[in-house]
Order: C-alpha cells, then structure tokens, then sequence
C-alpha cells in the first residue's frame, strides 16, 4: 500500500473510527470533544496532504471492495475532490468546537448520538470527495444522508420528527427514483460508471438519452436544491444551528452541488454538455431558482429560514457553473463552493451565537443587539458581504467570474439572474448586520440575554476564525483556481 | 380411443351410483345446520368413498379410507365439536354468492381440462401404459412380494412413504403441543374427562369390549404381516391397533387406559417409529446401498447366512429378495409404531382435554 | 462457479449420500428431540442437527461444483421408478440458505423458548421445528413433483401448530395459524390436482421425466391446467399477491423462534418450487408459460412490492409491518424472475437471498427484545433505542438493509434489479422498485424513528437488551448483511450459478 | 351345482338387503329413539347374517369363507353392543320410552326425535 | 354423449371437490370449515384413483393367469385386451395413483388433527368458533391496545 492509498484509507478510516471511540467514551463528555477536535485536526491534516499530492498531479488510487461483478468501492483523487475534501475537515473542526461551545449552552440532549453522528456524516464526505465512480459516491451520499438524518431530527419532538421525515422523504426519493436509476443507466450504457477526463458517456450516447439521463441526475441529486427538490432545505431549519451549519457549509449541499459538477465534469463532459437542450434548460431553471429563492429570502423574518433560503440560491450558482460550455465558470463553480461554504458557516453560528445567547431566532428582534454582540455581528456582516459578492471577500471573485463566464458563453439569463440575485442579497443580509448595529428602536426593548454573560467563547470564536478566511480567501482566490485547472482545463 | 371400448359393466353402474350418493352426501353435508348431523354424515361420506374404491380396484386406499376417513376422522370430529359445543351451530346466511362463484369457477377451469383426460378406465393412456404398468412388470423381479402396492409403497417410492409417517408424527407433536397429551385429565382428579369413567350400567359394552379388544389387536397384527400379500400395511394395521387402545379408554376410562398405554411412551413409540424407519434408510447407506435401498439391508456375509425357514430357500436368480422382504416388514413396523402411537396420542390430545363449561348466553345446539 | 474446498472436508462416502442425509439427518435429530429428556438436551439436538444439515448443504455446494447437477435415488431406483433427488446450484443455494438460516434461529431459540413456550412443550417444539426444517430441506432437493408435495406438507403441518404455539404472548397466533392451515392446505391440494393433470399427461412424477414428455404434447388442456393449478397452489403457500392474506397474521403472532425461520426460508422454498416448474418442467419459451410471466407474474409481483408496502406502513404493529414487507419483498424476487433473462434471475436470486438475512436479522431483533418485554406496537418500542442499544442497532442493520441503504446487502440486491429491469426494458419495474423502496424507507424510518427518537412513555415498560445468547447470533446476521453490502461476491456467485443452472443457459 | 350355489346365495344376500332396507326404513319412520334402535339393530345383524351366509355360498369352502364367518362373529359382538350403548346413553340422557310412557304421544316425539 | 359417458367419473369427482370448496369457503365455523377441507382432499384423492383405473382390470395384487379368479377375469376383459394389455395374463389397474392416495389420506388426516386442536384451543381462547365472532373480538382489543394470551 503506498502513500497515496493509505492517505485514503485514513481519511476514511479516521472518521468511522472518531464515531466508534466517541461513542464508547460517550459518558465523558471533555474526552469525547476532545476526541473530536483531535480527530477533525487529524483529518484535516490527511486531507492537506492529499491536496498536495494532487496539487502536484498526483492521483492515488484505491479500490475498497469490489461489491459485485462490474462494481467497484473504488476511490481517486483529483483536485476539486480534494479541495472539498479539504474544506470539509477543516470546517468540520472549526464547526466541532462551536458545536461544542452551543450545545453545552444549550445543554442540549443526546450529545454523544449528535457528534457520533457528525463523524458519519463526515465519513460520507470523505467517500463523496474521493469516490472515483457515481457507484461508489452514490453509496457515501446516501452513508450522508442516512448519518445526518438523526441531526435534523435531532430535538425528537414533532416538529423535529417531521422536519426528519421531510428531510429523508425529499432526498432519498429523489436519489432512489431517479439518481439511482440514473447511475444504472449509465451503468448498462457504458459499462462502468467510472469518472472520466473528458466524460464517461462521451459518444456512447444520443442527446435525447443523455438529456434524459442528465435530468436524472441533476434533480436526484435533490442535495443539491436546485427546485423543485429544494424545499427539504428551509424544512430542516428545525435543527440545531451546528447541524444548520453542517448541512449548509460543510456537507450536505455541498455534496449535492460536488455531484452535480462531478456528474458534468466527468460522465457527460463539456463536449455533451455542451450541446445538449436539456443542459440548456437547466440552466435557465437554475436562473428561476437563483432570483426565486431570493425573493423569497427577503419575505423571511426567521434568520436561518432566510439564510435558507439565501442557500438555495447560492447553490444554483454552483449548479449553473457545472452546467455552463465554459471552462472558467467551471473553476469559478469550484471556488464558489467554497467561499460560499466559509461565508454561509459564518453566518450560520453567528445565528447560532445570537440564539444561544438570546433565544432570538426573527430578524426583526435583533435590532440593536449588535450593540450587545458586537464580534458575532460584525462577523455577520463579513459573511454577508462575501456572499453579496463584495470584496475584500472570497465571494467576490467567484461571482465575478462565475457572471463573466455567463457572459462569455452567451448565456444572458443566468448572467442577468446572478446579477439580479447578488443586488437582492444586499438587500436582505446586509441590514441584518446594519440593523443590529444601529441603535435599539425606541419603543421595543432589547432582547435580553437568557444566558448570563452572553454567548460562550467558543461558539464566538469559530465565527471570527472562518470570517477571517473569507477575507483571506480572497486573497488567495488565485491559487485556488490554479489548483482546479487540472479539472477545469477538461473543460473546454 | 384406442379399440377399448365400454360396454356394459356392472362395475360401471355401481361406480355412478355410488358417485352419486357421494354427491347426494356432500350437498347434505352444506345444507345441514347441525354439526353432529354433518361430522356423521362426513363418516358416511368417507364408508361410501370406500366402497367406491373397492370398485375402483383400490382396495388398500379402500381399507386406508375406511379406518380412517370412517374410524378415526369421524372420532376426532367428535371429539372437536364436544370441545367447541356450545359455541357451534350459528349458520351465517352471508357469503353464498362469492364461495359459489368460486367454486363453479374453479370447477369450470377443471372440467374444461378433463375434457383431454384421456377416457375413464383407458390402459392406453400415459397414466396407465407408462409408469404404473412398468411397477406391475417390475415387482415380481424386483421384490417378488404379490401386493404391487405395498411394493411400490415401501420400496420404490418408500421415501414418499417415509415422508408420510413423518407427517403423522408431525401431526402427533402438533396436537400434543396445542391441546397436551392428557396430563390435565391424569392430573386432576375433579375434572371428569371427555371419555367418561367405568359407568355400572355399562356391563354390556364392557364385557364386549373385552372380547373385542383383544380380537381387534390380533387383527391389527394380521393386517400388518399380511401387507405383503394383501391389502393392509403398516397404516391400516396402526390405526387399527390405535383403535383397540381409543376403545378400551371409551368404555373403560380413560385414566385407567393412560396408566395402561402412558402419553409418555406413546409419544416415544410414535418418535421411535420414525427412527426406525429413517434408520433402516441409514443401514442401508452403511451396508453400501442408496438410502433405502433395501437390497443393501444386510451386508452380503450375514446375508448369506439367513437359515431358509424364516423366508423358504433364496431364490439364486434374485438373491436379493430377502433384503426387500426384510426391508419393507421393518419400515412397515415404523409405521405401524408411528401411526398406532400418533392415533392414540391425538386421542389423548382431544379427550383429555378438560370440557369447559359452555358460555353463558351462547348458542347452545349443534352438538346435543 | 463456486467452490467450496475450504469447508469441504467430508469422508468421500459421506459425501456421497448428502442429499438424502441432508434431509435424515434433522428428521432423526427431531424424533431424538422429542425422546430428549428436557429442554436444554432438546436444544442441543436442534443446534446440532441444524449445524449437521449446514455441513452436508456444504458437502453438496462441493459436489454439486464438481459434477454440475448431483441426482440421487432413493432406494436404489431410477427414475421414473422411484424418487430421486435432484440438486443443482440453485438446490444447493437454497438448501444453504435453509440450513444456515435454522442454524442461527435454533442457536437462537436457547433463550426464545423459555419466555415463549410452556417449558413442558420445549422438547416438541424443537422436535416440530426439526421437522419444518426437514420438510423444507427435502422440499428444495426433490426431483419428484408428488414427493415435494408430502415434504411441503411435512414442513408445513409441523408449521401450523408451532405457530399456534404463540398464543401464550397473543391469542391471536391461534385464528392466524388456524388461517394459515386452511390457505396452505387449499394450497397444497390445488399442487396435488396440478400434479394429478400432469401425471395423467405423461404418466410420470419424475419432474425432468415430465419436462421432456410435456414438450412433445403441445398445446394440451391438461398441461394448462396443471401449470395453473400448480402455480395458484405454490402462489398460495408462497404468500405471492393477491394470495397472501395468511401470511401476516401467521408471521406476526408466531413464536419468534418460528418467526425468523419461516419469514427467511418458509415462503421462499414454495416459491423455489414454483420456479422449478415455471423454467424447469415447462418451458418458458412456451408461449402459454411466456404470457403468464410478462402479464400475470410481473404485474402481480409489481403489485405486491408496492401495495403491501403500503399496507405496511400503515401497520401499528412491529411484526405485521415486517411481515407486510415480506410480501413486497417477495414481489421483487418474482419481479426479477418474471423478466425472464438469466441476469434479472440471479438479481432475483441475490434478493432472496439478502432478503432471508435480513429478515432474519430483523425478527431476531425484535424477538430478543420481546422476550422480556411485552410491547408490540411502534408505541410500545418509542425509546426501546435506549433501553436497548445493541439489539436495536442489529435492528437498524437490518431495517436498513431492507430499505436499501448503501453498505448493505438490501441495496446491491436491488441495484442489480434495476439493472435487470432496464437491460430488459421494463422501465415501469424500474418504478416500481423505486416506489417500494421509498414506501420501505417510509415504514422502516416509522420503526427506526419510533426506536431512537422518541422516548418511552412515563411508566410504559420498558425493552431490555437481549441476552449475549441472543446477541450472538443476531449480530452474526447482522454483520453478514453488512458485509454482502461491501463485497457481495459470494451470494452474487451462488444467486449466478443458481440462476444458469435454472435457465439453463438462456441469456 | 356351482350355479345352483351361486343364486341360493345371491337371493340370500338379495333378502338381506332387504331387510336392511326395511330396517333403514323403520329408522325413519318409527317413533322414537328406542324404537328406532331396535329396528336399525335387529335388521344389521340379520342382513348381514343373510348377506353373509349367502356370500359364503358363493364362495365355497375356502379361506374366504372362515373370514366371512369372522366377520360374521364380530359383527354379532359389536352390533347389538353398540345397539345397548346407544339405548344406554338414550336412558341416561332422560328420554322416556314410547311404549311405557304415562305422558301424551307427542311430548314423546318431540322427545324421540331431537 | 360418449364424453359424457367416458368422463363422467372425472366429472363427477370435481363436482365433490367443488362441495368441499364450497363447504370450505361458505362457513365461518372452523369445524365445518375443517370437514370442508377434509371433503375437498379426499375427493382429490378419487380423482387420482379415477385416473388410475383400467377397465377390465383387478387390483394391483399379483394373481395366477391360470387359477380360477385369474381366468374369470381373463374372460370378463376379452383375450385381446388381455394380451395387449396384461401383465402376465391378467390386467390390473394402476397401483401408482393407489400409493400417492395412500399418502395423501395421512396427510389429509394430519391436517384434520391439527386443525381440530387449533380450532378447539380457539374456542379456549375466545370463547367461540365463529370467524366473525373472533375477528370482532381481535378488532375490539386491537382498538384498545391490548392483547391476551390465551388461557
């Protein structure tokens, strides 16, 4: 076993094995969190190094298993597997220790099931990330959806379990019935469903099957909500705000929208892509779903129903970059992913530090708490400028050349939607910082703490390290697109 | 047709009549209210079934019928509605029309089909002229036993047979595990079991049943040792040995029948028939033969050895007589352990069990 | 092909009377059980003759690799004349299957039978499970259609009355077993009329003697006839929709012991024997056979995946819920073999197969948690998760399994249906089977959900972890379907070897 | 002579079945319980002594023969034994007799043919 | 007119299997629902039997063309017949359906015993034999969320 196989064994040992010793040391509590800001360092630095590897073109290999004649567990790196894999670990720390920090402010129940269950979610990114075929990451998108499924419901109460049932109901229907009929489909068409440079189905199949089966794909990988299979999104809002913060930054959708790229970039490829109707009509439905979900976003009075909301959106960027003709959106889609992960995290526990300290979930309670709160707001207002696209934040650059990429490839629609959408997000994330800043409204009183002493450090102190990386992000944007070259430079 | 053609035959006549009465009994049996009338006529049925297979030519699916379908059914019958009376008797006039329906529909499929059968008592047809006819031509070779049935039934599909026996005993586990196997009724001493105890006024029956038992058990053996040479087996014989026993508990008690045959060995006996038999199965296999294959039952040395007066002299074309001979008295004993324990231990299932007082306010009739 | 070298280290004489020893061995192993003096002596015979019957499935599983098809006459006669088995791969397959699956459920029963059984009954309850067991051993290995029927009834007769037994935990055992009797017994004489067609075709019993006389006559009525008798008869007894109106009462009240004996193997030998008819003795080229498949076996087996499912979910009780989904599951295996090809056979076989574990698991699961605690329904189990941690993560393994998460066996399984399905151009099975699964995600997720995320009512009863006797075999089964969900490979070969030998080497 | 045998023994066995008919008929006809059983036993055993005597006929002197003279003894154990029985359990379950009845003709029907 | 003739024993055996059917499925009282199920096998069993016999035959027990009732039945069957048809001389029926009935009688029997046992532990149990009767009982109890085992 070489280095490269062993890197990705670990990374996916790292995480089972996190879940099997935090649940055995369930009842203490210090050496259980401890175990897991250890193990999220342990990964990061795993995935670092296979980052590296692949940055420097290296593509370790590994086949797991072969689970039936044709199939293969199989496993391989390439750059924009590795940056998500790398993001992944690293948000998973920064998102363990503010974990730590709101549930025991919270005192929340059912601690050990919430991080053993964090650590299978994890495992089912690190699968996702390194999968080397649409088998293998069908089977870790499902390891995720089943592992974060007792997250969403994690309260146990009705609403909690109905939010959960929603949550299955819409992504695995979506998955069974359609991406998994799908990936068979393309199994018995091309006989495998390795990931190709180039494109797996590349001249294996007409554009009236390949549209179809592009169709399948993209709406079963209802991860991704692209509408009409969004609305699990807003629904699990239900759940704690680490969980929120999972789901939207670090794993969940982000495995929807890597798949989507994953599905673009490597099973049809640019060339079928491009010149097929139904990407073309995805794109506009993308478009729909871009400007949609911000109007409504602006409706929303709940915080994490807007930032909801805003996700979606966000998301049908990503998803228009894996479905333009054009080689720069595709990277520009790659670092989307990722600002867009490190500004929604931010913003995220920042909801998740104000409801902590306040009990306040509604936008329109939060008026003058800035005062009160002035990091975890001012760091509210980092993450919603890097996700309206201003700089000195890492959104810039993505949404700048993501709407050039839209432009250059003559797609008017979904460059005018991202415009449109970016001018509306200033509209319905930067007053929340703003208004939290001014001072108090005359007539109503301030939400008081219900926690003495306000948010705990460490639920502040995640947020101020992810608002510094937006900024730093931008700075390095440049290198993040050079690393995804590789993937993007397949693209034409 | 195949140049057989049928002319009148006075089996012919006595084979409609008898059909029809069999029809005429069943069509009772579905418009009679009362339980005891159909369970008696359920008997009749099974004596008229009988006979009709004695005109068939069937004589030992005759007698099987006639032990059976007439003897042991129509006890256990009994014995099933005393336990359920008070409870029986309420005829629902709902669901007519759906069973009608099935039945004629199904019926129809059947008759449809049976005009290709081939033409009732045809020896041409594949039935008859294939397989049948090839154990008649075989026997005498194979076994040299005079009872083709027996043949047939022991040796070339003794597996078949085997399986029945363990079906028996099947049914024997099966009953003594829903309704025990009479410990209530050995138990306690103030509940009066089904069968009754020693009344006074029965000197009658008594005094027969003693002169009857005895004869009844002789006669079980002479059905079990004659199966070779007519009809009766292991089957007939056990049920009839059972009978002996389910009389002796119906005049006499049946505590003092149960300390005389205890659940317990009965039990045991229908267990170590079925050994018996799969045990033979496995002698064979260890004296080099198939399972069951009795020309292997004896390893060739003791074989040789058998003195001529148990079976007459070998006969040197077919040496290997005896061990069929051998063979298919021994499974026939398994079965005649099995089915006689089974039959008695079924019978000390349904009369031993406590008779529980009909429910207030429920129906009573049906079995008064 | 598979080999089995490893495990095959039997005496060559031994070897070569496996198929009737096979049978013999839990036959002699339940009349022992039922001289045995007490319970524990009971268990031990059944243990050992179970692990006895495994040995000797593993003897033929070698043979049968060798040789192809292993035929073995009983009494030294050759058919027509006397009865024969006949075991090929898809034989060896299910002897397997029966014979593991009874291993594990009489491990198993040490415990199950003292809280379920009236102690003075243990040892003719383990003597009538040895003889289901035979019954179903000798029902999978027969070459003669009358000889299976006197085993199906073997199996079944002891099944009626073991069943009944559950009447100490619910009364109700006693009008399902009573049902259950009645359904089977119309069952079985409906096969015995087939039969009776057939015979008076060809004039023989001998199920290959059949097939090659049956091709010479043609279009005949009582062909048709006997092919539709026999197929309601083993649809009946197989639970196939819409014949299956006894199988969730007699599955739900029975004993557990019984439980995950018959929901793994009972309904699967019957089905067994119906495809033994439906590709071995007619042909399914046939027209007559070809129509009934496309349009009566895969719309029904369409049918059942998704209305029982349904049924299932709206089930209140953890047992019929499982017992509804036995149906459906069913439907997927027939659905599989309704297409006809020799991939969408063997997708259908793997099911089976992942279908029996899986079962198992889950009647396992809930019998070890049942016998120290009376609750049956969703209710009843809310926080069982807690109280019972290990059992019910065995459980979770399983619902899993049977939903068709990844990583486990359910998933590879049904993978390869769709597979099947859309190689042969059945988009709507494709539906179908997605439908189902997600009705499967709705009523397992309702028990899962119930388990883990609710809390026990205050002052409900509460589960108790089951013994480490228990726990044993349970998480064995448990791993195996998580271990044929990585690497499937050996029931994938032995669901392949099965499925040409069945076709015999269509595609 | 052996025709002669034949139909003396089949007009026996003809007048035996006959009178079992007749005794079936007073099964139907007579009155009550006790009635009803003397007339089923009374025509059993002398129908099937008539039968059997005529069978014997036919058959000649062989083995066939002794066992029809068995069937013959065990049918005159069993029958009017059975016969007691019935008429036992009849007295024991409180049915009058018709002939000795102090009551009105038809409570004892009503009685008899419960 | 000669099909009726020459089927008219299948015929009128299926008529009895359809009673039994009937019987079976038309009552809700286990007892009779057993008898039901007793007349539907057993009439299969005549079915078989009906199948297997030859018209001139005798039964399936080996006799000496030469003794008395050997000769009487060679005249009764006809030389030809008996020369195209005969084992040995002498025509007999088919002794297979005989053996298969033979075990379908035991097992029609087994079925009987177990069914009565069940069927009288139900009336134990519910205090009735009727169908409707039992299913409302499970229905009430189910509807209240309990359940009994059985005494």
């Amino acid at each position: 076993m070489n280095t490269g196989e062993l890197l990705i064994a670990l990374a996916l040992a790292l995480p089972l094995f996190a879940a099997a010793a935090t649940y055995a040391v369930g009842r203490m509590p210090d050496v259980r969190e401890t175990l897991t800001l250890v193990s999220a360092i342990g990964l990061t630095i795993i995935t670092l190094s296979m980052a590296v590897r692949t940055g420097a073109g290296d593509a370790p290999q590994l086949v797991m298993a072969r689970p039936l004649q044709g199939l293969e567990l199989a496993f391989r790196l390439e750059p924009l597997g590795a940056l998500f894999a790398l993001m992944a670990s690293v948000l998973w720390g920064i998102n363990s220790m503010f974990s730590i920090g709101y549930m025991r402010g919270k005192r929340e129940p059912n601690q050990t099931r919430f991080y053993v269950c964090f650590c299978f979610a994890i495992f089912g990114v690190m699968g996702i990330a390194m999968a080397a075929n649409l088998f293998t990451l069908f089977v870790f998108y499902e390891v995720l959806t089943f592992s974060t499924y007792p997250l969403v419901a994690h309260k146990g109460d009705e609403p909690a379990r109905r939010a959960g049932r929603i949550y299955l109901a819409i992504l695995v229907g979506a998955s069974v019935t359609l991406l998994l009929p799908g990936i068979i489909a393309v199994q018995a068409i091309a006989g495998s469903t390795d990931f190709v440079e180039g494109g797996l189905l590349q001249g294996k199949v007409n554009l009236d099957v390949g549209g179809i089966l592009l169709a399948l794909l993209v709406f079963g990988a209802a991860k991704a909500a692209l509408m009409p299979v969004h609305s699990w999104l807003p629904t699990a809002m239900v759940a704690p705000a680490p969980v929120s913060a999972l789901l939207h930054a670090v794993a969940v959708v982000k495995a929807g929208v890597f798949t989507i790229m994953k599905i673009s970039a490597f099973t049809f490829g640019p060339n079928l892509i491009g010149h097929m109707p139904v990407a073309q009509w995805l794109l506009w439905l993308a478009a729909a779903t871009i400007v949609i979900s911000s109007l409504v976003a602006m409706r929303k009075d709940d915080l994490k129903a807007r930032l909801a909301w805003s996700t979606i959106g966000q998301l049908a960027y990503v998803t228009s970059a894996a479905l333009l003709p054009a080689a720069a959106g595709f990277a520009a889609g790659g670092l989307h992913l990722l600002a867009h992960a490190v500004a929604k995290i931010t913003l995220f526990m920042c909801a998740g530090a104000i409801y902590v300290a306040t009990g306040a979930t509604r936008v329109s309670q939060m008026r003058g708490l800035g005062r009160r709160m002035p990091v975890v707001f001012f760091c509210f207002l980092v993450g919603a400028l890097s996700i309206v696209g201003m700089p000195p934040f890492a959104g810039m650059w993505s949404k700048f050349l993501l709407i050039t990429a839209s432009f250059g490839s003559e797609e008017w629609i979904t460059a005018t939607a991202m415009i449109v959408s970016s001018m509306l997000s200033l509209f319905y994330l930067a007053p929340i910082a703003i208004r939290g800043l001014l001072p108090p409204a005359s007539d109503a009183a301030p939400v008081e703490f219900v926690r003495p002493g306000g948010a705990p450090g460490l639920t502040v102190a995640p947020l101020v390290i992810t608002a510094i990386a937006s900024v730093a992000l931008f700075f390095f944007a440049d290198e993040v697109i050079a690393f995804l070259v590789p993937v993007a430079g397949a693209a034409p | 047709m195949t140049g057989y053609i049928p002319g009148f035959d006075a089996n012919l006549a006595l084979d409609a009549i008898l059909l029809v009465m069999l029809v005429v009994i069943v069509a009772a049996i579905a418009a009679t209210h009362r339980m005891l009338s159909a369970v008696i006529l359920m008997g009749l049925y099974s004596l008229v079934s009988a006979v009709w297979l004695v005109v068939m030519d069937a004589a030992d699916v005759a007698f099987t019928e006639a032990v059976v379908g007439a003897g042991v059914s129509t006890i256990v019958l009994l014995g099933a509605i005393l336990l359920t009376r008070g409870a029986a008797a309420k005829v629902s006039g709902r669901r007519r029309f759906l069973p009608a329906v099935l039945a004629l529909g199904v019926g129809a499929i059947l008759i449809y089909a049976t005009l290709d059968l081939p033409d009732f008592g045809d020896p041409a047809s594949p039935a008859n002229a294939y397989v049948g006819r090839a154990y008649l031509e075989a026997t005498g070779n194979d076994m040299g036993i005079p009872n083709v049935v027996t043949a047939v039934l022991s040796s070339y599909r003794g597996f078949d047979t085997l399986g029945e026996t363990v079906v028996i005993f099947a049914a024997a586990i099966g009953v003594a595990i829903m309704l025990g196997f009479g410990e209530r009724a050995m138990a306690d001493r103030t509940i009066e079991p089904l069968a009754g105890g020693p009344a006074d006024h029965h000197v009658v029956l008594r005094v027969a049943a003693k002169l009857l038992i005895p004869i009844i058990a002789l006669y079980a053996f002479y059905v079990q040792f004659h199966g070779d040479l007519g009809p009766g087996g292991g089957f007939q014989a056990g049920v009839i040995l059972a009978v002996a026993v389910i009389l002796h508990a119906l005049v006499f008690g049946l505590k003092d029948t149960m300390a005389a045959v205890k659940p317990k060995f009965a039990r045991g006996v229908a267990a170590l028939g079925v050994l018996l038999y799969a045990g033979i199965g496995v002698t064979c296999i260890v004296n080099g033969g198939g399972f069951l294959d009795y020309d292997h039952l004896f390893p060739r040395h003791i074989e040789a050895q058998i003195p001529d007066w148990i079976l007459g002299p070998a006969d040197p074309a077919h040496p290997h007589h005896w061990g069929q001979h051998f063979g298919i008295m021994a499974i026939e004993l398994g079965v005649l352990f099995t089915v006689a324990a089974t039959m008695v231990t079924i019978f000390y299932g349904f009369a031993g069990r406590s008779m529980e007082a009909p429910q207030p306010g429920a129906p009573r009739s049906g079995a008064a | 092909m598979i080999t089995f070298e490893a495990f095959y280290a039997a005496p060559p004489a031994l070897t070569a009377h496996a198929p009737a020893l096979l049978v013999v061995g839990p036959l002699i192993g339940a009349c022992v059980a039922a001289l045995s003096p007490n319970s524990r002596w009971a268990w031990m015979i059944s243990v050992g003759s179970t692990i006895f019957a495994v040995w000797m499935a593993l003897c033929l599983a070698g043979e049968v690799a060798r040789q192809g098809v292993v035929n073995y006459y009983m009494g030294g006669f050759a058919p027509p004349l006397g009865i024969a088995f006949r075991i090929d791969a898809l034989g060896v397959m299910m002897a397997l299957l029966v014979s593991s699956v009874s291993a594990a459920a009489a491990l198993y029963s040490g415990h199950a039978l003292d809280a379920e059984v009236r102690s003075s009954k243990h040892t003719l309850f383990q003597a009538g499970f040895l003889l289901c067991v035979a019954g179903l051993l000798g029902l999978v290995s027969t070459g003669d259609a009358f000889n299976a029927f006197v085993f199906l009834e073997v199996s079944s007769i002891g099944t009626y009355a073991l069943i009944a037994a559950g009447e100490r935990r619910d009364r109700r055992a006693l009008p399902a077993a009573f049902n259950y009797l009645i359904m089977g017994t119309i069952g079985a004489t409906f096969y015995v009329i087939g039969v009776g067609f057939l015979y008076a075709a060809t004039g023989t019993l001998n199920m290959a003697d059949i097939a090659a006389r049956v091709v010479t006559l043609g279009d005949s009525r009582m062909v048709q006839a006997g092919f539709a008798f026999i197929v309601v008869g083993l649809g009946l007894k197989a639970a196939m929709f819409p014949l299956h109106g006894w199988l969730p009462g007699a599955y739900a009240h029975a004993p557990s012991l019984m439980n995950i004996f018959l929901s793994a193997t009972a309904t699967k030998a019957a089905l067994y024997l119906m495809v033994r008819f439906l590709f071995g003795v007619f042909e399914p080229g046939s027209d007559f056979a070809y129509h009934f498949m496309a349009w009566v076996l895969g719309p029904l087996a369409g049918a059942a995946a998704v209305i029982c499912s349904i049924q299932a979910a709206f089930e209140k009780e953890f047992r019929r819920v499982l017992a509804f989904s036995s149906v459906a599951q069913v439907g997927y295996i027939l659905l599989g073999l309704s297409i006809g090809t020799t991939a969408a056979a063997s997708a259908g076989f793997l099911h089976l197969l992942a279908h029996a574990l899986m079962k198992a698991t889950l009647f396992m699961a809930v019998g070890g948690v049942a016998l120290h605690f009376r609750g049956r329904t969703l209710d009843d189990f809310a926080g069982a998760g807690r109280d019972a941690p290990w059992t019910m993560a065995a459980f979770a393994t399983g619902a899993a399994s049977l939903i068709g998460i990844p990583l486990t066996a359910g998933f590879l399984s049904k993978w390869r249906l769709i597979e099947a399905s859309l190689a042969a151009g059945q988009i709507w099975m494709v539906v179908v089977i997605a439908i189902s699964s997600l009705l499967a995600l709705a009523y397992a997720g309702r028990m899962l959900e119930a388990i883990f995320f609710r809390t026990a009512a205050p002052g409900a009863e509460r589960a108790k972890e089951a013994p480490l006797g228990v726990l044993v075999p349970l998480w064995i089964l448990a791993g195996f379907c998580v271990w044929f969900g990585i690497d499937a490979s050996l029931p994938e070969s032995i669901a392949i070897a099965g499925a040409q030998a069945l076709m015999g080497g269509r595609p | 002579m052996a025709d002669a045998l034949f139909w003396a023994g089949g007009g026996l066995a003809a007048a035996g079945a006959l009178l079992a008919l007749i005794g079936a008929l007073g099964v139907l006809r007579f009155p009550d319980v006790y009635t009803r059983i003397h007339a089923a036993s009374i025509t059993d055993t002398g129908g099937a002594t008539l039968m059997i005597l005529g069978l014997c006929l036919i058959s000649g002197l062989s083995l066939v023969t002794l066992k029809l003279v068995l069937v013959w003894v065990f049918i005159m154990l069993t029958s009017p034994a059975a016969a007691n029985a019935l008429a036992n359990a009849a007295y024991s379950a409180g049915h009058t007799p018709w002939i000795g009845s102090f009551r009105i003709m038809q409570d004892n029907r009503k009685g008899g043919s419960r | 007119m000669s099909a009726v003739l020459t089927h008219f024993n299948y015929v009128a055996v299926i008529v009895l299997m359809m009673g039994g059917l009937y019987i079976l499925l038309s009552t809700g009282n286990l007892v009779r629902r057993m008898i039901g199920l007793a007349i539907f096998q057993t009439s299969t069993g005549l079915f078989y039997i009906s199948l297997g016999k030859v018209s001139g035959g005798t039964a399936a027990i080996t006799l000496d063309a030469v003794s008395a009732e050997g000769q009487a039945l060679a005249a009764r069957a006809g030389a030809e017949q008996v020369a195209r048809y005969g084992v040995e001389g002498v025509i007999y029926s088919n002794p297979l359906p005989h053996v298969l009935i033979l075990t379908a009688i035991v097992v029609g029997v087994a079925t009987l015993a177990v069914g009565l046992a069940i069927a009288v532990r139900l009336r134990e149990a519910y205090g009735t034999i009727e169908t409707d009767e039992i299913q409302a009982l499970d229905r009430v109890l189910t509807a209240a969320g309990q359940v009994e085992p059985a005494p």
